[in-house]
């Protein structure tokens, strides 16, 4: 944007706007990252960073419930869902590589791509945001679809869930600085799900491996129309 | 008020008593009678709301009007057949040794709780709440669909929790942006996500966001309704579960799933003033009924034969609605209740059929009719309407459906009608080598209970040659309202 | 209350029927109950009905809306003219169907009595409520409950896998006909959107739809009435089912589709074209053609007559068409003639054929034969099956004086004017249909023959058949009501056609009722008497007579000494049963003449081996050219379609990825 | 139906009956001239009939009621259709009652019958001879009726009688149809008479034969009858053909007098009929049995041509 415009906006939406720059950066270190680990790290970074522009949001527009969310935030995108995630790993010993389907570069080509998509289909949106934050559900979409891709091309099961976990923080990302935050049973209810959702998931890891001795999603692929 | 608040508790207390003792014996009448409980007071909310019309309940986040109590007292009615139904089949399951009694309690308290996220997605009146119900409802199916523990149940159950969950993100996205359009003009405490408030201002909306809106949550709330391409998780829960859970699935979750669109639809419509919403749920409807059709004669397992017939028939509803008015919108209503009765009346008689045959592969259960009468009457019945064969509910609302669809859209017809012949021929011929011919498959330990089969059955064949009048008027406000 | 119509006590009757189904099913195994209580009281209803019916013909047109069916769209039901003649051809045809079945009945066959009795029931009472219908809802629910009752009890006996197959078959085109109908109403309904018969009759659709509307329903009940080329499943289901059973079907069920042609052409629609005529003719003479060919080559009795059925319903279409043509062209006398020999072949045929099926059905419970090779020389064994069966043979050989030589002849007759169309070509084409029609009913003659003679005369060529016993009482009642009936229809036209006539006033606006009754009972004179008469009871008088006078005379003047000996035969020293004619050695000469219509594969024996064997399998061609390469399309489809369905995660959230994002992008721009 | 008519039938079936079997035995004699063989007697017909009247009769084990009953009705059948032909006079009683068609029916009548007899006995050559028969049939039925299809249309109707009038006694009208139908008609009676060349009346050798083969089983009088039969039937035909093509002389009303001059003609007809075809059968020689569907379809087609030009040149009238 033209650099007139950039003095109109308050500093906490300059702030704001570049969390979501990051959380954009970070959606593509997370497509091209190889490694588990870095991957719970780079998603930790966004969990901290979702946090950050959340409490800005709630401090400079005084919402309280804002708050609530910004610390369900830190406790459980920050906190909890990455040491599970370690343990996980720890526990069930994955191979510490990440095989994609699809290579790197041309990955990250598409994901070019689809961010001048997601800009372009929020551009009218942006443009009717009342809120100081204009581009930021562009972007939030823009992660949301990045994460998406990284689920299609990650062929291991705990990448494809942290790429899920990344496409919820893109959500929140969305609800709280484009719209100022859903209210607070959504929210409270959103979080429960993903909670419980991680709970089960980590169940299904264990039986998974059990039953194929490996976490490769590419067995199983048993059911379809011969 | 007390009504609801009995629908929505009976099955939360139930879960969780269920949950404690469900490994005991007598779980499985427990059960049932928590799911009779329900049923009985979803009647009585029903009778309410007939009588008083609309009422909005707990600081407005709670709404019942013509549209969801219809659904609600179907899907009470379902749940407490199925739960009649499931009583014999885990007891066959754990016979067999396929079921140990902590599974027992899983699947007893996990079905109560899929209840009870069923009934609130229904009654509420906060699309983030029938969000999180929805996503909860996934969530409680994914536990059951991998019941068996087996390499394909968690095959199926990983795919299906993938693939929701991401559609399920994607919904939560397009109600993000309603939430987004609406906050400008409701203000941001004017209960934003309330759904009677959005549908009072419908009309000032703001039109891009609102058809953006309404593609995340088509492609959202549609993955777990089964539209073409989203299907892909349907068929393998629908074969690897146990099969009352295939049964719900089929006859709830997917109705519960199309209801969240039809709401959305409602606001889009409001603001938009253009059939959009519309033609993109009949070219959704369209490719839907078109696509299953033609896997019907490849598959070999009969619970993924009818999770494509389920797939076909969530096609032909959202056709229905998508072409909307009054008759095309009651004939989607009345498609509903009759497809959730049919299905899950076949899919009882299917797993005893599997049962006494070992196996769900078509080819090898043959002649059920000669060992066991009743199930096959009922398979072959069940599967006689749902291909819309007269004098069943089926054809009731497929005729109505065709009709509109001659009327306004003839270039759709033939679409649809080679589709339906399609599926006849395939359906048709596999289930007339189950039901007839010389048996192979062997009489079950206990009886089977196919009183709920035959109850379902004399249902639609009811709705197929009398609908009674306060239920067409029911129908035909909900279907006012729809649009 | 208000008193009851005339078509209350008609659905009445017909719901009687239901009843009596839902009885029999309560009781599932109750033999005695079933078959000595509950089938007569059937038949009973049976001709209550047809009485009814031939009232109802000349009451007048009455209407009832029934509390049933859609909320906004209830049942309409309708008794005229028209429903009226059909509802009595399934009424006395019943009356004689059940009466039989009660005594056809026996332990432990196939599914249980009860079960049967019902589905029998409904399958009656459908069709009286196909007929009573009077708006397309009502008409498509009783259609295809029609279809289903009818396919179980095609495979009642479902252990074997030729009669799934067939059921299977049957079914199927029932169902995809059935599609054609729905879609002809919803033509026919047009933008008015209202499907009852009467907005039907109102509104008038323009342009090219009529013919559509028409060109659907040729289809949809083409398909029920076994046209050519949707014939397919005739002669299939029709050996497969339980004799009363094919009887009921060949010989009411068809009629059925006529009736819905009929509704349709010239009640629903309002002007008819004069090349639909054309197209219904000739549809209606390929179909008799290849019906009488093949069922003149068939080695199994019931599909040869479930063949026959089919050249009968090309012959009714082909009066059909004629009737078009003469009412497209406003000769509505002519139109009168034409349509009075179709409706009355219906009936005619309504009763030989289900005479023939049943009279097979008491051969097969005898001797558990069906294959003509097997059979032979009953005769001796069961007379009273025989003689009845004559008649079925020489009605449905079209032979004087029985039925089918009156309807026959009149067809002929009507032919004999089209001569005087104003169409060019017409009046060149038309009289050498005629000629195609003298060949079928020569052929038909043939097949009916070989049917008789192979079945029931020569030598038994079997041993097993020297145990067959005749018909019992129930079902020799069956059998002689019907054979009484081919009798009659054949020796009083008059009053058939005069019966007919409310009929053809309603549809084409004339009738022959004057015209036929003007010479007295004894002398059919559809025109005039100088321009063609025939007077079935003079002509079976005289044969009454003479055949006696000359028996008297003979045994009068010359001695009645008669010696039994062996068969001469040419001095043949041995004779055995191998040495008649087999079914195959008849139908020979059909095979070489018309050897075009067939897919033969034979298999010869060569002169040096040691068990030589000679094989000839004749299958229908249309088989091998229509159907199945519809089928591979429809599984290459199937392949593609399934390739689809991959089982790869990655690939199906690739698919949703790719929906959302070409949304996204159709949405945006 | 005044008394003249009644009078007029039973002389016409009486003639019919007598004259038969001298039709028969004249045109073997004829045969038998032209072949140079010495003639048989006139009336050796008679003599063979009464020989069979007063021979027992030898019935085989298996045959049924209807293999004794066929005889008769075959008989009835013959005697009515040569009694509703209108030789003698077009006003018969029993001209209404059989129009062209009717007459048609009553010869497919009692083929089937006669065929039926045939296989009731079970040998190989009855059931043989009756396929024969019925496959010879259906070929000829349909051109006979064509036939009288183009003198119905010519006559504007199918009762034989008003067919009679119109040719006879309309001003002398040249119908080139009926040239062509003749041709057909006289191969169809050829046919149907079961004479050479589809079939040979004196020969038993079993391969060639088709009406013999039929009646080997009968004896005695159900024999005689058949032979009867027979005899009417050729008669029969005759005076169709005399009553189709050469009507003249066919008196409407049936005073004695002209009843007379009209058996008188008839006589003559008739001669010159039977000449013609024992004149036909020492020119042609037997075909074989498979040959006859091209001699057949070729009546046929003559006769659907004879139709055609009717409406392509004589429509107009």
């Amino acid at each position: 944007m033209s650099p007139s415009l950039i003095h109109t906006i308050p500093l906490s939406g300059q702030v704001i706007n570049l969390c979501a720059a990051i959380m954009l950066l970070l959606g593509f270190a997370m497509l091209s990252q190889r490694r588990v680990l870095t991957l719970i790290n780079l998603f930790m970074l966004q969990g901290l960073v979702l946090f950050t522009s959340t409490l800005i949001v709630a401090i400079t527009t005084h919402q309280n419930h804002l708050l609530w969310s910004a610390g369900l935030t830190l406790v459980l995108k920050v906190i909890a869902l990455p040491y599970i995630l370690h343990r996980l790993i720890r526990r069930l010993s994955v191979k510490w590589d990440v095989d994609t389907l699809l290579n790197i570069p041309t990955t990250m080509l598409v994901g070019i791509a689809l961010v001048v998509i997601a800009f372009n289909v929020a551009q009218p949106i942006s443009h009717l945001s009342g809120t100081i934050t204009r581009a930021t559900i562009g972007i939030a979409l823009a992660c949301v679809l990045l994460a998406f891709l990284m689920m299609i091309t990650r062929s291991k099961a705990v990448p494809q869930v942290i790429a899920f976990l990344a496409m919820e923080n893109g959500l929140f990302f969305a609800a709280t600085s484009a719209t100022y935050g859903m209210p607070m049973v959504v929210e409270l209810g959103i979080a429960l799900d993903v909670m419980v959702g991680m709970v089960i998931l980590g169940v299904f890891f264990f039986q998974i491996r059990q039953q194929f001795d490996s976490l490769d999603i590419r067995h199983m692929e048993r059911a379809k129309e011969q | 008020m007390i009504e609801l608040a009995l629908v929505l508790t009976i099955p939360l207390a139930s879960s969780v008593l269920l949950a404690l003792f469900g490994h005991r014996r007598g779980a499985a009448e427990l059960n049932s009678a928590g799911s009779l409980l329900t049923l009985v007071a979803a009647g009585m909310l029903t009778v309410r709301v007939i009588g008083h019309g609309p009422m909005i309940l707990f600081d407005q986040q709670f709404f019942v009007d013509p549209l969801n109590v219809f659904l609600i007292a179907l899907t009470a009615l379902v749940g407490f057949t199925t739960s009649l139904f499931s009583r014999p089949y885990m007891r066959v399951e754990h016979d067999h040794g396929r079921l140990s009694a902590a599974r027992l309690r899983l699947y007893h308290s996990m079905f109560q709780m899929f209840m009870c996220t069923m009934l609130v997605a229904l009654s509420t009146n906060n699309l983030g709440i029938l969000w999180v119900a929805m996503e909860a409802a996934t969530l409680t199916t994914v536990l059951l669909v991998a019941l068996y523990r087996t390499p394909a149940s968690l095959e199926a159950a990983w795919k299906y929790f993938i693939l929701c969950g991401v559609g399920i993100a994607q919904a939560l996205f397009g109600t993000i942006l309603i939430y987004f359009a609406a906050e400008r003009v409701l203000g941001h405490d004017g209960g934003a996500l309330l759904w009677t408030h959005l549908d009072a201002v419908k009309t000032q909306l703001e039109p891009t966001v609102l058809s953006l809106a309404f593609v995340f949550v088509i492609v959202g709330y549609g993955t777990k309704t089964g539209l073409v391409p989203l299907h892909n998780w349907l068929p393998d829960a629908h074969a690897e579960g146990p099969t009352p859970v295939s049964a719900v699935l089929s006859g709830l979750l997917l109705n519960v799933a199309l209801y969240a669109i039809i709401r959305c639809k409602v606001l889009v419509d409001g603001a938009l003033h253009t059939h959009f919403a519309g033609n993109l749920m009949m070219a959704f409807g369209l490719l839907t009924v078109v696509v299953p059709a033609f896997y019907l004669s490849r598959t070999k397992d009969v619970k993924r034969l009818f999770g494509y017939s389920s797939i076909e028939h969530m096609g032909l509803i959202t056709f229905a609605f998508g072409m909307g008015g009054p008759v095309a919108s009651f004939a989607g209503l009345l498609h509903m209740t009759v497809h959730s009765l049919t299905k899950s009346a076949i899919f009882f008689a299917v797993g005893h059929a599997s049962q006494m045959a070992g196996t769900q592969i078509i080819d090898d259960i043959k002649g059920l009719i000669k060992r066991s009468p009743t199930i096959g009457w009922g398979l072959m019945l069940g599967t006689l309407a749902i291909l819309g064969m007269p004098p069943f509910g089926v054809f009731t609302s497929e005729f109505m459906i065709l009709t509109t669809a001659i009327k306004h859209y003839p270039w759709a017809t033939p679409i649809l009608l080679t589709a339906l012949g399609v599926a006849f021929a395939s359906m048709f011929g596999k289930v007339q080598g189950m039901v007839f011919g010389e048996p192979t498959v062997k009489p079950l330990s206990h009886n089977p209970a196919l009183l709920p089969v035959f109850v379902h059955l004399g249902l639609v064949l009811m709705l197929g040659l009398w609908i009674p009048p306060y239920l067409a008027e029911w129908y035909r406000q909900a279907a006012k309202f729809i649009g | 209350m208000r008193q009851l119509l005339l078509l209350d006590w008609v659905l009445i009757t017909a719901l009687g029927w239901l009843a009596i189904g839902l009885v029999g099913v309560s009781f599932p195994r109750r033999l005695t109950l079933i078959s000595r209580v509950l089938f007569p009281l059937g038949a009973i209803f049976g001709l209550v009905l047809a009485l009814l019916a031939l009232s109802g013909m000349v009451a007048g047109t009455q209407v009832r809306i029934l509390p049933l069916g859609l909320p906004d769209l209830p049942f309409h039901v309708r008794l005229d003219a028209l429903s009226g003649f059909f509802l009595f051809l399934l009424g006395a045809t019943a009356a004689g169907i059940s009466i039989y079945t009660a005594g056809y009945f026996r332990k432990g066959e196939g599914t249980a009595p009860g079960l049967q009795c019902l589905l029998y029931h409904i399958f009656l009472t459908s069709m009286a409520f196909v007929m009573l219908a009077d708006d397309g809802y009502a008409f498509m629910v009783a259609w295809e409950t029609m279809a289903l009752s009818s396919f179980f009890l095609v495979t009642s006996e479902h252990r074997h896998a030729e009669i799934r197959r067939a059921g299977y078959l049957y079914l199927l085109v029932a169902h995809i006909g059935a599609v054609g109908i729905l879609l002809s109403f919803g033509v026919m309904a047009g933008s008015a959107g209202d499907y009852t018969f009467d907005a039907m009759r109102d509104f008038s659709i323009l342009g090219f739809w009529p013919t559509i509307a028409f060109l659907l329903a040729l289809f949809g009940f083409g398909a029920k009435a076994g046209l050519l080329p949707l014939h397919i499943w005739l002669p299939e289901a029709h050996p497969a089912a339980p004799s009363p059973v094919s009887a009921m079907m060949s010989g009411v069920m068809l009629k059925t589709a006529i009736y819905g042609m009929l509704r349709v052409s010239f009640d629903l629609l309002h002007a008819q074209l004069w090349w639909w005529g054309i197209l219904l003719l000739l549809i209606g003479l390929a179909t008799a053609l290849f019906g009488v060919i093949f069922s003149a080559i068939q080695t199994d009795m019931k599909r040869l007559l479930a063949y026959s059925s089919i050249e009968n319903i090309g012959l009714i279409f082909v009066g059909f068409g004629l009737t078009l043509v003469f009412k497209s062209f406003l000769l509505p006398h002519l139109a009168a003639l034409a349509l009075t020999a179709t409706l009355y072949h219906c009936l005619n045929h309504a009763f030989f054929k289900s005479l023939l099926f049943l009279c097979t059905g008491s051969v097969l419970h005898a001797t558990g034969e069906r294959n003509l090779g097997k059979l032979g020389g009953l005769i001796h064994r069961m007379p009273w099956v025989t003689w009845l069966a004559l008649v079925g043979v020489l009605a449905s050989a079209g032979l004087p004086p029985l039925n089918g030589f009156v309807s026959e002849w009149l067809l002929l007759q009507s032919f004999l004017f089209t001569s005087g169309l104003p169409q060019g070509y017409l009046n060149m084409l038309l009289p050498v249909v005629a000629a195609a029609i003298a060949l079928i009913a020569a052929l038909a003659g043939f097949a009916m023959v070989k049917f008789f003679g192979v079945v029931f005369l020569g030598q038994p060529r079997e041993e097993k058949l020297s145990q067959a016993h005749d018909a019992g009482r129930l079902e020799r009642i069956g059998l002689l009501w019907l054979a009484a009936g081919c009798i009659l229809l054949g020796l009083f036209p008059n009053v058939v056609i005069a019966l007919l006539d409310p009929v053809t006033r309603l549809l084409v606006g004339s009738g022959l009722r004057d015209a036929a009754s003007s010479h007295g009972w004894w002398l059919l004179a559809p025109i005039s008497e100088d321009r063609a008469s025939y007077s079935p009871a003079i002509f079976f008088g005289s044969i009454a007579l003479f055949t006696p006078l000359a028996y008297w005379a003979v045994r009068r003047y010359y001695h009645g000494r008669l010696k039994r000996v062996p068969a001469w035969d040419c001095g043949f020293p041995l004779q055995t049963s191998r040495m008649q004619d087999t079914a195959e050695g008849f139908g020979q000469p059909i095979r070489r003449i018309f050897s075009p219509f067939f897919k033969r594969t034979r298999e010869h024996p060569s002169p040096f081996d040691t068990q030589p064997r000679y094989r000839s399998v004749v299958e229908d061609p249309l088989w091998y050219w229509l159907y199945l390469p519809i089928a591979r399309i429809v599984d290459y489809g199937t392949r593609l379609i399934a390739f689809l369905q991959q089982g790869r995660i990655a690939i199906y959230l690739l698919y949703s990825f790719v929906t959302l994002l070409a949304l996204l992008v159709v949405t945006r721009g | 139906m005044n008394f003249y008519a009644l009078f007029a039938q039973l002389l016409e079936l009486a003639i019919a009956l007598i004259l038969a079997p001298i039709l028969t035995g004249w045109v073997n004699q004829c045969r038998a001239w032209l072949q140079n063989r010495s003639a048989p007697p006139l009336l050796q017909t008679y003599y063979t009939l009464s020989k069979l009247f007063h021979k027992d009769v030898l019935l085989a084990h298996n045959a049924s009621t209807l293999f004794r009953a066929a005889p008769y009705i075959i008989f009835s059948c013959m005697a009515l259709a040569s009694s509703i032909v209108p030789t003698l006079s077009t006003d018969l009683i029993f001209s209404p009652a059989a129009d062209a068609i009717a007459l048609v029916g009553l010869f497919a009548l009692a083929r089937v019958f006669i065929a039926l007899a045939g296989m009731d006995v079970g040998t190989a050559f009855g059931s043989l001879g009756a396929r024969r028969e019925m496959f010879i049939g259906f070929l000829a039925e349909p051109a006979l009726l064509m036939v009288f299809f183009t003198a119905s249309l010519i006559s504007q109707s199918t009762s034989l009688s008003t067919i009679v009038e119109t040719l006879a006694h309309n001003e002398i009208a040249i119908y080139p149809s009926l040239a062509f139908a003749g041709v057909a008609f006289s191969m169809v009676s050829l046919a149907e008479n079961a004479r050479v060349p589809i079939d040979n009346p004196t020969t038993h050798l079993e391969l060639t034969m088709v009406h013999e083969a039929m009646i080997l089983e009968y004896s005695g009088r159900h024999l005689a009858l058949i032979e009867w039969a027979a005899c009417l039937k050729l008669f029969a035909y005759s005076c169709i053909g005399i009553a189709l093509f050469f009507p003249f002389g066919i008196p409407e009303a049936s005073d004695p007098a002209s009843l007379l001059i009209a058996a008188a003609i008839l006589v003559f007809k008739l001669a010159i009929g039977g000449f013609v075809l024992a004149l036909i059968e020492t020119l042609s020689a037997k075909m074989r049995i498979f040959r006859a569907p091209e001699f057949l379809g070729t009546a046929f087609l003559l006769a659907v041509l004879a139709m055609l030009v009717h409406l392509l040149l004589e429509a107009g009238r």
